[in-house]
């Protein structure tokens, strides 16, 4: 049998076995088996994956497999992974795995949690390994909708409000993404909606790709918290709870620039060649504006989420560059960004946990209390905002590097407008660092607190370890990621 | 020999004379009246057909048969909602009915 | 069209009926209401008669005239003052609901009076109560036990579903 | 060579034991740790200079670049990768030189000054991160490693600067001096993405075809490099973040914001030297300007602090911006023809690193011995600490410029380029060396002589005025004076070192020879610049010196507030990009944009509501709606179609 389909079977078969389990503790030991088995899976995938290529086998896609569906329409449930493909299957593992341990403790409702927390992971799963559009979108809708429960019932603050509005917004990008995907399937007169065969016909006359790849793009550049759709971001992190929020920003907001690229750009290359600079503007305006929002927030997951608009918009910003270098830079961004955002919302909810306040007016010297979480923060803050040896470095020298290798006026400017973000980043992680950690204890209730339990610990310092690992040995992934986009390329400047 | 179109004409007079009454009573016993009328004019109509068209056949006659069978178990049915309601409501008034509206 | 009995008779129900029925839906009175409701009824199964449906006459006036009316006899009793209620609706929905009734009258008129119908074939004697009884019975082609039995389950589950409805709680 | 991996393991390996262990080691044992791998370190520096340097030249006259280690990281793209490795050669052997050795005694010197200190071992973690990213910076072999450890010891310096992070002052001052920097680092990679892609590497030896056909990009590219440079190493106007970072633990001020990381900026340039000279004579002339500004800015200011870190912070800014003056005043690589001033740049950071790393660190032993900072709690010190006070006026003589001392030779090489370059730079860089003497008096006087505080306290006691009896400065212990001693024997010889022989701007010998006109007229200056502070100093309330000081109040006032520099960037940040963008965006965003969405979810709804009324839930009017909606399709199928 095919590997890929273990990524779906797991998450169906976890959630019959959450659904039979009767305690706590069958709970937690389905989630823990079931996240580590799908952890080695990706872990054994991915070095199946180097090896074979290693080896010498030059297909696009590798352990690809296809069954039809539903004949009338050509829906296939094609699957198959590149090298982008993996390390984003790869990110959602260890996501996954690490989110399980954030939410150990969660209560009420610890059953339903998990199963919706599961079956978004399937989703998830679900759109990384799939090849065929219609089947794609289906697992994309399959993780959004969860979302809305997930922050509806188990959220802090205006969790209705926020549940709905992300909802109502990532809807109204999947609307958009439909038609995207139907507008490309007529119009390149392909027998599947299988994306290689599209891609290799490449008979869609331009004319209809400058309608089709703006309302592709948008349609994900919603999830992707493209200015100015970026509004559901904020909200919706700031009432979600922890681990939902680790998953949400480090893995369903990169379905997004994923999807971009792999649907987007890929199949309507001609469009995106010439109507790309609309959407680089944007973007530009996402990773400065994102970033100078989050200097003056007061709620920590705000500010998180507004740096997720810039980092995420970096990683649009460097598809749209269309340079191999700089596509290699997106990829690796989300990967970093994916981790450390989860890193980071993880951190927050477990000091949310205690403190009971995000506010950092009234946040300080923490690191008297809860030294643990707090250097886990500290270290969080630096690889966010690019310190070399962390993973956020890599992908941004990556994509700056790549940016740079587009040689005229517009492309100039835009980037090293885009360059200052990394002070500006600097100027709000140092904010927070300063004022929530450092300094004296103003609250006397704070020093009651304790630091991190054993199953924060395991979470933050697995976390940590991905994120350092990626930042001291890039190459690996950068290989990996690189023979991915180099395929893409191969379409996109033929 | 009397022509069929005059007991079509009746039966429709009387069918949109039952929906007129249906559209505009305020009470559900005489919605229920209403709606007899208009089934009324239907029976006439099936047993016109028959018996006019196709005398060679029952159809038409067999159907007015349990139709007539049918309302009556209909009416028993409202006619037992209709004072279920009264009986939880203290009113048949369509207008005071809005429990079940969103 | 000659003048004879029947059309005479035939006059006369229709003038009955249409009046019965105006007045039985006009009426601010919910027993008035039922009586001339009473007067329809009446007035159809006439019209049975003529058309030599004379069963189908007789099943009328038992089961409408004879069963329903009682049933609404009896709930205007028991409802009593609430029945009375009859105050008249907005100007709005009167004319929606006239122009309505109206108009889909004009329209089926119409119809009625344009379309080409079959020839006539009419009946001209009494239908005969064995061959009711047969096809009522029988289950070859055109015969009706199964409907039949179906409306007898139909009228118990009524009759069941009835009293658990009204029943006192 | 190969032995040279372990002087950069080694820092990392005790950094990672330090920080992930440190905690629950013991102090002396975390101490030791660092100390020990320091002390191995510079062992092995030293081992690597003698061979590199006794290997002796190449057939062309030059010490060859020796690359022990390079290896791929991160390929980016077809062409440029990012590398890491080792690369020695002379400048880099030379600062392996000085990093280590002021690290060591900084090592050593930190048992005594910070005993009993609540994180100790954290201490010693940071300093081990700062040394490993510090041998790595001048190591690399390429602009891009550098400007990996460039950011990493910028963040170093950010954790050692915060390292008493329940104080707000401390606080402030890392958060400051790691945004400034990294506002520069900005620039520093603007400037390396351009060199990248038009020299098509990112090494330091490009391509000379492709360097001179990219045209005036090469000098853009090296400006903003520059830039980058002159915010680690405090060039005006990016210099406000070094005063600040002096709430850093002393010993760390004499490590970093000294000898060491500081000095970054001028190793940057010199690094890039070849190519400054050759493709961009103008940025680094430009850069001799804004060195020759700075220098006088930051002397004038030094006159006027009260904190002797403080001032000792801006005599650093006044040095460093002697070096880059001496890089920028050169106008040829050939040092016999205008390129003197690098190997005077390299010679003056390498005897400056030596001098200002003991003056910190005696100033470390003050501070440790009074409990102050402020000038006003000292005085008459010179009884009570006899080491630390011969050892701070030897180092006040070097940095002076008073011969045999070290600083006198190097500094007397850059005076000989400036002069060489143009008389006005060097009689005004003459001038500047002429006030270093001044104010580094002052501050010496200050401490050493005068009325002392501690007598002036006991005799209020004595008194019965004040409850407490004061507590007597008192030397400081072995851990702290060793270091001293051996920094200030380093001085007085290392002038004397043959340096043009190991250094130079082409790589050639180069024979030091004293200008004679310039050393004796640098020599009366600097007498000159003594003898003012110790008239004026000497003795409290000068006559003289009152009438200077009520005449130029406001000028004083203005050089003690440093000429109101901080308040302009507090202005630009707080007021301009907090107060002025940031919020306002915030609040755009809320309402505005997030606004906009929400008004579509209102507007949908208030329109559903209208329409809400045809549902009704009465069925009297859907049956009218539908018996017209009936009536319409039949009329319109009947008499349409």
């Amino acid at each position: 049998m095919n590997i890929l389909n273990l990524f779906i079977l797991i998450p169906i078969v976890m959630l019959l076995a959450l659904w039979a389990s009767r305690n706590l503790r069958q709970i937690r030991s389905v989630m823990v088996v079931g996240s580590t088995m799908l952890l080695a899976l990706s872990v054994y995938l991915t070095i199946d994956f180097i090896s074979q290529r290693n080896a010498g086998t030059d297909t696009p896609f590798l352990y690809t497999d296809s069954m039809t569906w539903y004949e009338p329409l050509n829906i296939c449930y094609s699957i198959g992974v590149d090298g982008i493909s993996v390390a984003m299957i790869l990110l959602s593992a260890i996501i996954v795995f690490t989110g399980t341990f954030a939410s150990w403790r969660l209560q009420p409702l610890t059953k339903e949690f998990f199963l919706w927390f599961v079956l978004l992971s399937l989703g998830v799963f679900g759109f990384f390994i799939s090849l065929d559009m219609f089947t794609m979108f289906m697992f994309y809708e399959t993780a959004l909708i969860p979302m809305y429960l997930l922050i509806g019932v188990w959220g802090s603050g205006r969790k209705e409000y926020s549940a709905m509005k992300l909802t109502l917004m990532l809807m109204g990008g999947s609307a958009f993404l439909l038609m995207g995907i139907l507008g490309i399937y007529f119009g390149s007169g392909a027998t599947t909606m299988h994306i290689q065969e599209i891609a290799e016909m490449a008979n869609i006359p331009t004319q209809v790709q400058y309608i089709f790849f703006p309302i592709t793009f948008l349609g994900f550049g919603v999830l992707g918290a493209l200015f100015p759709f970026h509004t559901w971001s904020p909200d919706g992190h700031a009432s979600a709870p922890t681990s939902v929020s680790m998953l949400h920003a480090g893995v369903l907001m990169k379905l997004g620039g994923y999807g971009c690229f792999r649907i987007a750009m890929y199949l309507l290359p001609q469009a995106a060649e010439d109507l790309s600079w609309i959407f680089i503007i944007l973007t530009t305006i996402s990773v400065v504006y994102g970033a100078l929002s989050a200097i003056s927030q007061t709620d920590l997951k705000y500010i998180n989420a507004y740096s997720s608009v810039s980092h995420c918009g970096l990683v649009l910003f460097a598809l749209l560059m269309m340079t191999r270098t700089s596509c290699t830079g997106a990829i690796l961004q989300m990967l970093s960004h994916g981790l450390m955002t989860a890193l980071f919302f993880a951190l927050i909810g477990m000091i949310y946990g205690r403190t009971h306040t995000r506010d950092i007016r009234e946040l300080s010297g923490l690191m008297k209390i809860m030294p643990f979480l707090s250097v886990g923060y500290i270290i969080a803050g630096l690889a966010n905002l690019g310190l070399p040896g962390f993973s956020g470095f890599i992908a941004e020298m990556t994509i700056f590097v790549g940016s740079f290798e587009q040689p005229d006026l517009f492309h100039r400017t835009v980037t090293i407008i885009a360059c200052t973000s990394i002070v500006i980043t600097a100027v709000y992680i140092l904010r927070v660092v300063g004022k929530i950690l450092y300094g004296t204890i103003k609250n006397e209730h704070h020093l009651a607190l304790t630091d991190a339990t054993w199953d924060e610990r395991f979470t933050v310092i697995c976390l940590i370890i991905c994120v350092a690992g990626l930042g001291i040995a890039p190459m690996w992934v950068s290989d990996l990621i690189n023979g991915g986009v180099s395929n893409i390329f191969t379409i996109l400047h033929p | 020999m009397i022509p069929a179109e005059y007991y079509l004409v009746l039966a429709a007079l009387m069918f949109f004379i039952g929906v007129f009454g249906f559209f505009t009573r305020r009470n559900l016993l005489a919605v229920l009246i209403s709606t007899e009328l208009i089934l009324n004019a239907i029976d006439i109509n099936f047993a016109v057909f028959n018996a006019y068209y196709y005398p060679e056949h029952l159809e038409g006659f067999f159907f007015t048969m349990f139709a007539i069978g049918i309302a009556a178990a209909e009416t028993a049915v409202a006619i037992a909602i209709i004072l279920n309601v009264y009986r939880n409501m203290g009113t048949i008034r369509l207008k005071n009915l809005k429990k079940l509206k969103f | 069209m000659i003048l004879n009995t029947h059309a005479i008779i035939f006059m006369g129900l229709a003038l009955l009926m249409v009046i019965a029925a105006l007045l039985a839906v006009t009426t601010r009175n919910i027993m008035r209401a039922t009586v001339y409701l009473l007067f329809v009824l009446f007035g159809t199964a006439g019209l049975y008669f003529i058309l030599h449906y004379t069963f189908l006459g007789a099943v009328q006036v038992t089961v409408y005239a004879g069963g329903i009316i009682v049933l609404f006899v009896f709930a205007a009793l028991l409802i009593g003052k609430g029945a009375r209620d009859l105050t008249h609706t907005s100007i709005l929905r009167y004319t929606a609901g006239f122009t309505a009734a109206a108009t889909g009258l004009a329209l089926t008129t119409y119809l009625i009076f344009t379309h080409q119908f079959p020839d006539v074939k009419p009946l001209t004697s009494v239908v005969p109560i064995n061959l009711i009884g047969h096809t009522l019975m029988g289950s070859d082609k055109y015969n009706y036990v199964l409907p039949f039995e179906a409306v007898s389950v139909l009228l118990l589950a009524c009759m069941i579903g009835a009293l658990l409805i009204a029943r006192k709680r | 060579m190969e032995f040279t991996i372990s002087i950069l393991a080694l820092p990392l390996i005790s950094f990672l034991i330090l920080a992930l262990a440190g905690m629950k080691l013991p102090h002396k044992v975390a101490g030791g740790i660092g100390t020990a791998s320091l002390a191995i370190v510079a062992i092995l520096s030293y081992v690597t200079a003698i061979q590199y340097f006794g290997a002796g030249r190449g057939a062309d006259g030059l010490f060859p670049t020796i690359t022990p280690y390079n290896v791929t990281w991160l390929p980016l793209g077809e062409t440029l990768h990012i590398d890491m490795g080792i690369m020695l050669d002379p400048i880099s052997v030379m600062m392996l030189i000085v990093i280590s050795t002021v690290s060591l005694m900084v090592h050593i010197y930190s048992f005594g000054y910070m005993k009993g200190e609540k994180g100790f071992q954290r201490y010693y973690a940071f300093l081990s991160l700062f040394t490993f990213s510090m041998l790595g910076l001048v190591v690399a072999t390429n602009i891009f490693q550098m400007y990996v450890f460039w950011e990493l010891v910028g963040v170093s310096s950010y954790l050692l600067i915060g390292f008493y992070y329940t104080k707000k002052e401390a606080i402030a001052a890392s958060k400051k001096a790691f945004i400034v920097t990294r506002f520069a680092d900005l620039f520093f990679l603007v400037g390396i993405l351009f060199y990248g892609y038009y020299a098509g590497t990112f090494s330091f030896t490009p391509d000379v075809r492709l360097l001179a056909s990219a045209g005036i990009v090469i000098p853009v590219a090296l400006g903003l490099m520059f830039i980058g440079g002159a915010g680690k190493s405090a060039m005006f106007p990016l210099h406000i973040w070094l005063p600040d970072a002096m709430e850093g633990p002393t010993p760390v001020s004499a490590l970093i914001h000294a000898a060491t990381m500081v000095v970054a900026g001028v190793y940057l340039v010199a690094r890039m030297f070849p190519i400054f000279i050759e493709y961009a004579p103008e940025v680094l002339h430009t850069i001799a300007y804004i060195g020759a500004f700075t220098a006088l800015y930051a002397a004038v200011v030094a006159c006027a602090q009260t904190d002797i870190k403080r001032v000792l912070a801006f005599s650093t800014i006044s040095q460093i911006a002697f070096m880059m003056v001496a890089l920028g005043v050169c106008t040829s690589a050939d040092p016999h023809e205008g390129g003197l001033g690098y190997m005077a740049s390299m010679f003056h950071l390498f005897t400056h690193a030596m001098f200002k790393g003991l003056l910190f660190l005696g100033a470390g032993a003050i501070i440790h011995a009074v409990h102050s900072n402020e000038r006003s709690f000292m005085g008459g010190l010179r009884k009570y600490m006899p080491v630390t006070h011969i050892t701070f006026l030897i180092a006040c003589l070097a940095i002076a410029g008073i011969p045999p001392f070290s600083g006198f030779f190097s500094k007397d090489e850059i005076l000989t380029a400036c002069y060489s370059y143009s008389p006005i730079m060097g009689v005004f860089m003459s001038g500047v060396a002429a006030l270093t003497a001044f104010y580094m008096f002052r501050l010496y006087y200050m401490i050493f002589w005068g009325k002392s505080y501690y007598e002036t306290e006991l005799k209020k006691y004595q008194k019965g005025e004040i409850a407490e009896k004061p507590h007597a400065p008192h030397e400081a212990p072995w851990t702290m004076t060793t270091p001293l001693i051996l920094l200030a024997l380093v001085s007085c010889i290392a002038g004397f070192i043959p340096f043009g022989k190991f250094i130079s701007s082409n790589g050639h010998a180069y024979e030091i020879h004293l200008n004679a006109a310039v050393a004796i007229s640098s020599i009366t200056l600097a007498v000159a610049g003594i003898l003012t502070a110790a008239f004026i100093y000497r003795k409290d309330s000068n006559r003289v010196i009152l009438s200077v000081k009520v005449q130029s109040k406001k000028f004083i006032i203005a050089a003690y507030h440093r000429f109101y520099m901080d308040e302009l960037w507090l202005f630009v940040t707080k007021r301009i990009i907090f107060k002025g963008i940031s919020r306002p965006i915030a609040w755009f965003d809320k309402h505005i944009i997030d606004g906009f969405m929400d008004l579509l979810a209102t507007a949908s709804q208030a329109f559903s509501y209208s329409i809400r009324r045809f549902q009704s839930g009465n069925i009297q009017s859907y049956c009218i709606w539908f018996l017209h909606g009936v009536i319409i399709l039949a009329l319109i199928l009947i008499f349409l179609v």
